[in-house]
């Protein structure tokens, strides 16, 4: 059990630079997941920490050891890898005892913990299998339990989940927050799906193009988003975007998009008003946009008249992929909704939850 | 992993550079042979001296022969050697690239007992069929002829090229195969215009093994073709020995002289070899 | 340069065409005046092409494989070299793919210049079955004359004076006889030499039609003096071709070889003169024998242009193509009436023990035995080098005889 | 006809030529070999008169040179294949092995172990025969000559002229087997290089956090998943050394008292200089049957494999 | 432009039955999505229309054509395959080129329409490139554009999202339901992913074990679920189920669970009387399931307490794993809900969208 410090860690590959001065504190026991787009630089970042590369800069600690110079085998880490990895000559009791006997664990001690995992895992039953043998969910359960019956100071998981199929992700996603509660380990884990980072993450850090754009609690992240770019990857659908102008008349501040025009609540002129006559950038996320029949009673709204351009059932909800002249956005709206593609359909918009960034930082003002 | 100059990575290139040393130790004793002259080559405890002088004398007379003394030499018989195996090679590649093609994505009824039945041909040992072999192709018209013995090539290349083959598409996915079907190809046109455009790793492998065993073959080239000017130039190798006093200078001169072609294909398609290998034949 | 005199013999009339001629005289000497007796032919018969079917590897070896594969398919070439005697007639004859000869040296009167030894030896069933066009002695010791004159030796005439002179030579620290059998054939020709100097000629040819009895002591003390031999002989012995074991006697290294004359045609290509720095003379205890081999020509039956074979064969059996061949090659002719000018000293005094001396056939080259015979009896020297095993050698060469079908 | 059953046909017809010519020139010629084995074919002329297994029984049990000779050849036969198969794998592991390590100039070295493929075996032989010469005392010759100039006496010896035996492995193999193995060492080689690369980066990286140092990795996770390649790799090295005969003929031939004898070698002689062809059938009936033992089990595995896939 | 029919399609691999007695009519210009988990035959029955596998048994119509024996080439269909199967020594124009230039279309025709079909999809400027040359977004796309340029009777696809990122699938998803739109050609797509199913078919068949369960609209699948396995499948989470037992006293029917009791709604009484002492299973999808301090104004339901499990927290909502003695089920709740993990949470079931299976037959009841 450790925390996991890096302090400004820089990684290049020749002249490209991977991971760009990265420094994040991680608690011992903490979840934490590290997400963003393909090529970010998370999955370097976890094999700089694993120790599979070598730092260019910096320095990364595990508790208190600093490890930039110590073998992987050495740094008692486990790691799930994407393809999980495993090794496909040896059953999957061997694969799981693997790292223990190389660490020379009695042989009755090993059986025993192999045994103990595999129970927890529900793979008790395929210990003798090989790998080829197992379906999908079953070979990840596998990668998990090598990774657990070693019992390691922190937990690097890169990707687990991808090869699987929607339903077992589900499944497979509340696992892992079970086996995290249950181990109380370190978790870091690597993925570029943000619903995996929402659901199981204590603290999400979202990276891109090599660096940390924010590191927070899942609800924080969705709620305050730091920036554009974690406003526009978190959540989905994404947040809808529209250029705006704010222009105040009155005591009311408006935002004027291409499209449309609406009011912003009251409460917020103290933080707008700095910001008058700016470009900036209005945030919508597509549940703050309702179908005007079928509003929650307790918000009041801008109204606003688009085209439904595509419809999306989804059973318990339905999206709308709308346009206001050649603007696109996205509802979310209740199930009942009957709008029909073509339809001009009324909706509104829930200003509370409104977010602007500045056009020109990127960064968010509200 | 890491990639820094230590002792561990010195001791692979020194290793590395140990063992290109002994494997170059029989190619140098080529070399400096073939340099030397009669009297030199003659004499074993000088094997290992460099030739005394730059005696190019025995390329020449290797390659031009000695008319005067009734010695032929291999010029001419390169170029049968390319009429043979060039040949043989394409034709015992497209061959089993058919061959490959279907029984690796059409099987028919019997296919999987074909395969391992065609397979077999790689293990006969070809001394003992030198006798029905002759019979057979006089008998069909094709005794003392190139072609003859590129059919020979051909049929006794058959397993080893399908085999490397049906490895190799195999990993070629059966998707590919669908989506031509559907755009409108039938079983030839899918050949054409999807397998073989993707042939080349398989064919390289192919090509480096059939054109190294034909071109290097001797047993059938010798007993096949009788009339000298038709003969490859392994025979003529052989041929620059005589049966009593053999003069080993131009023999290695003309063994050098003969691995040209060879060496060739190996520089221009190894970098491609590993790859194909990787694509086919390891699965074996 | 072909001789411009007429020719002496009958010329069947013209033959036309191209002629295929087989042979494993692909470089070197025997090329060369396989060469010269073409151009010969040339001037005889303009209209003939040859077209020379050499395939190297000498008899038993690749050639033989690719001849015998030829006339299995009926593919016979118009004349093929063969060594006279029991290889031509136990494999060829017997098989019925040959058509006698002695038509042509009848019509060409050859009868009388060839020495009835070996009209003997060509012959069986009361026909001739091919013509030789050279003649090669076995028995021959070749010595180096400054290691001999240096250790104050002279060339042994009989076994015990072989063995005396190798004892001097081992103290001096020089391998007495230089022995080179990566090829098999060559411990059998250091054999017969010993055989012969044993049984004698008349005896020795008996080993050969059954008269000779194989497990006799003659037999048993040719053996013993052969693993006797294999004491003095280099160490790497199986590691060399014959002719770099000559090549130990022309550095010094070795002192004597039992070799066929053709040795005398490596000596000087590497520019020694005979008797200056080399010397020969019948291997121990055979003076006065000559075992002879022969490469001869034969007419195979379904040649495609027997003409044009007959016309080869006539050439090769005639003074003016044997004249052209044997200086060049390094072999003595066939024929008695050879131009005695044209050799060199070694080659006129092997002509003249040729002409004086009890003929003995050769066993590893195919005059004495069918080559199953040679095959078996290889066999067990195979294993005799390498056990010196007496009495395993003399069952085993015994037993090679009753497989032949001449013993009992 | 559907135009399923159409394409079938097609597709057989592809392969039919193939076939016939396989079936001709394989199964016919097997034929007619084993009918020559099982006949008194003794001589030039083809003679079909039936013997049984006479032939065979003359090369197996017989009591004369014949059957010393075959004896000897069947366990130079499995001497060598043994020793080449694992030279060529050891070898051809450790080179690839090297090779992998990321190094500069892979191509050039690549080249060079492949080399002496390229090279005829006719050729190789006699180079062979010259570097394994021990020479004499007095006069070293080539590796003996090296090894002396290196103040390594102790480590010559006859080579391929030592006719001592240990059991039935005669030590003069061993420049045979070393002759061999370099031809086909570039080969092995090769395709355990591409084996190598065919192992996903992320299994060495998995044995890397789960303690394994680079030895261990490569022990207990490389090496058994190479076990295929190793498979096929013995089976075209096997199918060679099985029917060895131009190397062994140029360099050695058969030894002084068949040390370096192989059934190839043996066939080859009986027949076309002993005229025995119906023995020389004999022994080429046995050669494919040995072959057929060790090839048949792994047409079979590799036909499973792929069922199972 | 042509309906398709499978009339008592089944297909046989040696003895394994891949699809039983297939009968499904799909209509001129549909989007039929084919649906369901893994190994259920679905595509099996696309290749068997596609003129792949052989028919076993019964007809399959294009239009009026029997298609049975018909090669794949003549029936005029187009397909694009889950890997994209582009073929990979060709550029991309030949790729989209290759079925027109094997039915000889004239050369300035293929290259208008190639470009055309390009343009469209946003792929114009790469004609140039190799596959190779492609991200996976691309390499979608021209699959698509190769279906597309040979303007077909009928569009085949057999998961053609499946190697896609999830942002990158939500995207492909309203560009597929705007393609379909705008060609106005039937397509038949398949699919393991009900969410695929559900916002991009016209209607959806959802098969299991070879055999067909259910055809219908979206959400009339989602609201009416002809039987256990089709409620199972679609949603996420899936709908929770209930082993229980029908009681009436008085007026009320009873449902007992091992869990806990609730009252069914007195409208569905009607119904559920008929299978009072049964053995039943109760369904409630997580929707429906509520935080009681967040339970909507218009939802009146039935009162439990469970213990929480996992928290997925998904930033417009909360996933909560909830235990009630063994029983686990999961509810969608708002996200302002603090439960946390390990509290014994109130939590409120809208009896009005319950949903009843018979026990044995797994039929809907209700
Ligand atoms: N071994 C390497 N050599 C050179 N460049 C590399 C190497 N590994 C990664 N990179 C580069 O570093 C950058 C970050 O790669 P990384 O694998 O960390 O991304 P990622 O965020 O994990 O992406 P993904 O979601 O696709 O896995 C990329 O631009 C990649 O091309
Ligand atoms: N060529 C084949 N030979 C034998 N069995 C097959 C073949 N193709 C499919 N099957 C079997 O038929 C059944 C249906 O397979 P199919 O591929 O149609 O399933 P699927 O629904 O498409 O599954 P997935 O979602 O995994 O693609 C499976 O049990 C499969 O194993
Ligand atoms: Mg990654
Ligand atoms: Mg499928």
């Amino acid at each position: 059990m450790a925390s996991v410090t890096y302090n400004h860690v820089t990684k290049r590959f020749g002249d490209a630079l991977a991971v760009d001065n990265l420094t994040l504190e991680i608690a011992d026991k903490e979840f934490l997941v590290l997400v963003g787009p393909s090529g970010c630089g998370k999955s370097t970042s976890l094999r700089l920490l694993a120790g599979l590369e070598e730092v260019t800069e910096g320095e990364i600690y595990i508790g208190d050891r600093m490890v930039n110079d110590m073998a992987a085998k050495d740094r008692d880490i486990a790691m799930v890898f994407q393809s999980y990895a495993l090794y496909p000559h040896m059953s999957v009791f061997d694969n799981m005892a693997f790292g223990l006997k190389l660490r020379k664990v009695d042989k009755k001690e090993i059986k025993e913990r192999v045994q103990v995992a595999a129970e927890a895992l529900g793979i008790g039953e395929l210990l003798e299998r090989k790998p080829k043998q197992l379906s999908g969910g079953q070979r990840q359960r596998v990668a998990l339990g090598r990774a657990i019956v070693r019992e390691p100071d922190v937990f690097l998981m890169d990707e687990p989940l991808s090869n699987l199929d929607a339903k077992l992700r589900v499944e497979a996603r509340a696992m892992l927050s079970r086996l995290h509660l249950r181990l109380g380990t370190t978790f870091i884990y690597v993925t570029h799906d943000q619903v995996e980072a929402m659901t199981m993450g204590t603290r999400i850090a979202v990276q891109s193009a090599g660096v940390l754009q924010q590191v927070d609690t899942p609800q924080n992240l969705y709620d305050h988003p730091a920036n554009l770019f974690v406003a526009g990857f978190i959540g989905s659908p994404a947040m809808n975007f529209f250029d705006a102008r704010l222009a105040a008349s009155n005591e009311t501040v408006r935002l004027q998009t291409k499209a449309f025009q609406v009011e912003a609540p009251r409460d917020k002129n103290p933080v707008l008003k700095h910001h008058l006559g700016k470009e900036v950038i209005l945030g919508i996320r597509p549940e703050d946009i309702h179908d005007k029949r079928f509003v929650p009673v307790d918000v009041a709204g801008a109204p606003v008249v688009a085209k439904v351009d595509v419809i999306e059932p989804m059973g318990s909800e339905r999206h709308l992929f709308l346009m206001v002249d050649s603007q696109e956005f996205v509802a979310r709206v209740d199930p009942r909704s009957a709008a029909a593609v073509g339809e001009e359909l009324e909706i509104v918009l829930n200003m509370d939850n409104m977010h602007l960034f500045d056009a020109e930082t990127k960064a968010a003002i509200l | 992993m890491t990639q820094r100059l230590n002792p561990m990575r010195i001791g692979i290139y020194l290793l590395l550079i140990l063992f290109a040393g002994v494997f170059l130790v029989p190619v140098y004793v080529l070399l400096s042979s073939s340099l030397k002259t009669f009297t030199e080559v003659q004499d074993l405890s000088r094997l290992w001296s460099p030739p005394s002088g730059l005696y190019l004398e025995s390329f020449r007379s290797a390659w031009f022969g000695i008319p005067e003394k009734g010695l032929r030499g291999l010029g001419p018989n390169l170029l049968n050697s390319i009429y043979l195996t060039v040949p043989a090679t394409i034709i015992s590649s497209m061959l089993g690239s058919l061959n490959g093609y279907v029984l690796s994505k059409w099987k028919f009824r019997g296919a999987n007992v074909i395969f391992p039945l065609m397979l077999f041909g790689m293990f006969i040992p070809y001394q003992s069929v030198l006798i029905p072999l002759t019979q057979t192709l006089r008998a069909i018209g094709l005794g003392g002829t190139l072609w003859g013995l590129i059919l020979v090539h051909v049929v006794y290349g058959i397993p080893i090229t399908t085999l490397i083959f049906r490895n190799y598409y195999a990993e070629v996915p059966t998707d590919l195969i669908e989506a031509a079907r559907i755009d409108g190809a039938g079983i030839l046109g899918i050949y054409w215009r999807v397998m073989f455009p993707l042939s080349l790793p398989g064919f390289v492998v192919v090509i480096i093994w059939q054109f190294t065993n034909i071109w290097n073959e001797f047993l059938f080239a010798v007993t096949l073709l009788q009339k000298p000017e038709l003969q490859p130039i392994t025979v003529a190798l052989r041929n620059l020995a005589g049966s009593q006093i053999k003069e080993w200078n131009m023999v290695m001169a003309g063994a050098l002289i003969a691995a040209v072609p060879t060496l060739l294909i190996y520089v221009f398609m190894g970098r491609f070899f590993i790859r194909g290998l990787l694509a086919g034949s390891v699965k074996g | 340069a072909a001789p411009a005199a007429a020719p002496t013999e009958e010329v069947p009339a013209g033959p036309t065409g191209s002629i295929e001629i087989f042979s494993w005289w692909t470089a070197g000497g025997e090329a060369e005046g396989l060469k010269a007796m073409s151009e010969v032919f040339a001037a005889r018969y303009p209209d003939v092409e040859i077209i020379n079917a050499t395939v190297a590897g000498g008899a038993g070896s690749e050639a033989k494989a690719v001849l015998a594969t030829r006339m299995q398919a009926g593919d016979a070439p118009d004349s093929f070299q063969v060594h006279a005697g029991h290889e031509l007639i136990d494999t060829w004859v017997v098989a019925d793919k040959m058509e006698p000869v002695t038509f042509i040296f009848e019509e060409n009167n050859w009868l009388g210049v060839y020495p009835p030894g070996v009209i003997e030896v060509l012959s069986s069933g009361g026909e001739i079955w091919s013509v030789p066009v050279n003649i090669h002695r076995s028995n021959v010791l070749w010595y180096n004359k400054q290691v001999f004159e240096d250790n104050g030796l002279t060339a042994p005439a009989s076994l015990e004076d072989f063995f005396d002179a190798a004892d001097t030579l081992m103290a001096a620290g020089i391998t007495p006889l230089a022995l080179g059998d990566s090829g098999v054939w060559v411990d059998l020709h250091v054999f017969e030499s010993l055989l012969l100097a044993h049984l004698g000629p008349e005896a020795d040819r008996g080993l050969w039609d059954g008269t000779t009895d194989w497990n006799g002591p003659e037999v048993t003390a040719a053996l013993e003096d052969f693993a006797r031999v294999m004491g003095y002989v280099n160490a790497d012995h199986s590691a060399l071709s014959w002719d770099q074991a000559a090549q130990l006697v022309v550095d010094g290294d070795a002192a004597m070889t039992i070799m066929g004359d053709w040795a005398e045609g490596y000596f000087k290509s590497v520019g020694l003169t005979p008797d200056v720095e080399f010397g020969y003379v019948p291997s121990p205890g055979t003076a006065g024998s000559f075992i002879m081999l022969s490469d001869s020509f034969g007419l195979p039956k379904g040649a495609p242009n027997r003409d044009g074979a007959i016309a080869w064969l006539t050439l090769c059996g005639s003074k003016e193509g044997q004249d052209a061949f044997n200086p060049i090659k390094g072999s003595i002719p066939a024929r008695t009436d050879g131009d005695r000018s044209l050799y060199d000293v070694y080659l006129q005094s092997a002509m003249d023990d040729f002409a004086s001396n009890e003929i003995v056939p050769s066993l590893p080259h195919g005059a004495a035995a069918s080559e199953g015979w040679v095959t078996a009896a290889g066999d067990a020297m195979t294993l005799f080098v390498a056990d010196l095993d007496v009495a395993a050698a003399q069952t085993a060469m015994a037993q090679a005889c009753v497989d032949a079908g001449v013993c009992q | 006809m559907t135009h399923a059953r159409r394409e079938r046909w097609i597709a057989f017809l592809m392969v039919l030529p193939s076939i016939i010519l396989i079936a001709i020139f394989v199964y016919g010629f097997i034929g007619w070999t084993a009918r020559v084995a099982l006949s008194k074919w003794d001589g030039i002329r083809p003679d079909y008169t039936w013997v049984g297994l006479e032939n065979f029984r003359h090369l197996l049990v017989g009591q004369g040179t014949t059957a010393r000779r075959f004896h000897i050849d069947l366990w130079n036969t499995f001497f060598f294949t043994l020793l080449f198969m694992v030279a060529c794998v050891v070898a051809g592991l450790l080179l690839a092995i090297l090779l992998d390590q990321k190094i500069k100039g892979e191509g050039i070295f690549r080249t060079i172990y492949l080399f002496p493929m390229a090279i005829s075996f006719v050729v190789t032989g006699v180079v062979w025969q010259w570097i394994f010469a021990p020479g004499t005392e007095t006069r070293l010759r080539g590796v003996n000559a090296l090894l002396h100039n290196m103040g390594l006496d102790a480590l010559r010896w006859g080579w391929y002229t030592d006719t001592t035996s240990i059991g039935p492995f005669h030590v003069a193999l061993i420049p045979v087997i070393i002759a061999a193995a370099w031809q086909l060492t570039g080969y092995t080689t090769a395709m355990y290089l591409a084996g190598l690369r065919s192992i996903p980066d992320e299994l060495r990286d998995a044995a890397r956090v789960d303690g394994a140092s680079e030895i261990a990795m490569y022990r207990r996770i490389i090496l058994p998943m190479l076990q295929p390649i190793t498979l096929s790799a013995l089976i075209i090295l096997g199918h060679i050394s099985l029917k060895i005969f131009d190397l062994v003929f140029t360099m050695t031939g058969r030894g002084t008292g068949f040390v370096t004898d192989v059934p190839g070698i043996f066939m080859f002689e009986t027949t076309f200089q002993g005229n025995h062809y119906s023995q020389g059938a004999a022994i080429s009936i046995i050669m494919l049957l040995t072959i057929a033992v060790v090839v048949v089990p792994y047409l079979i595995y590799s036909f499973r494999r792929e069922v199972e896939l």
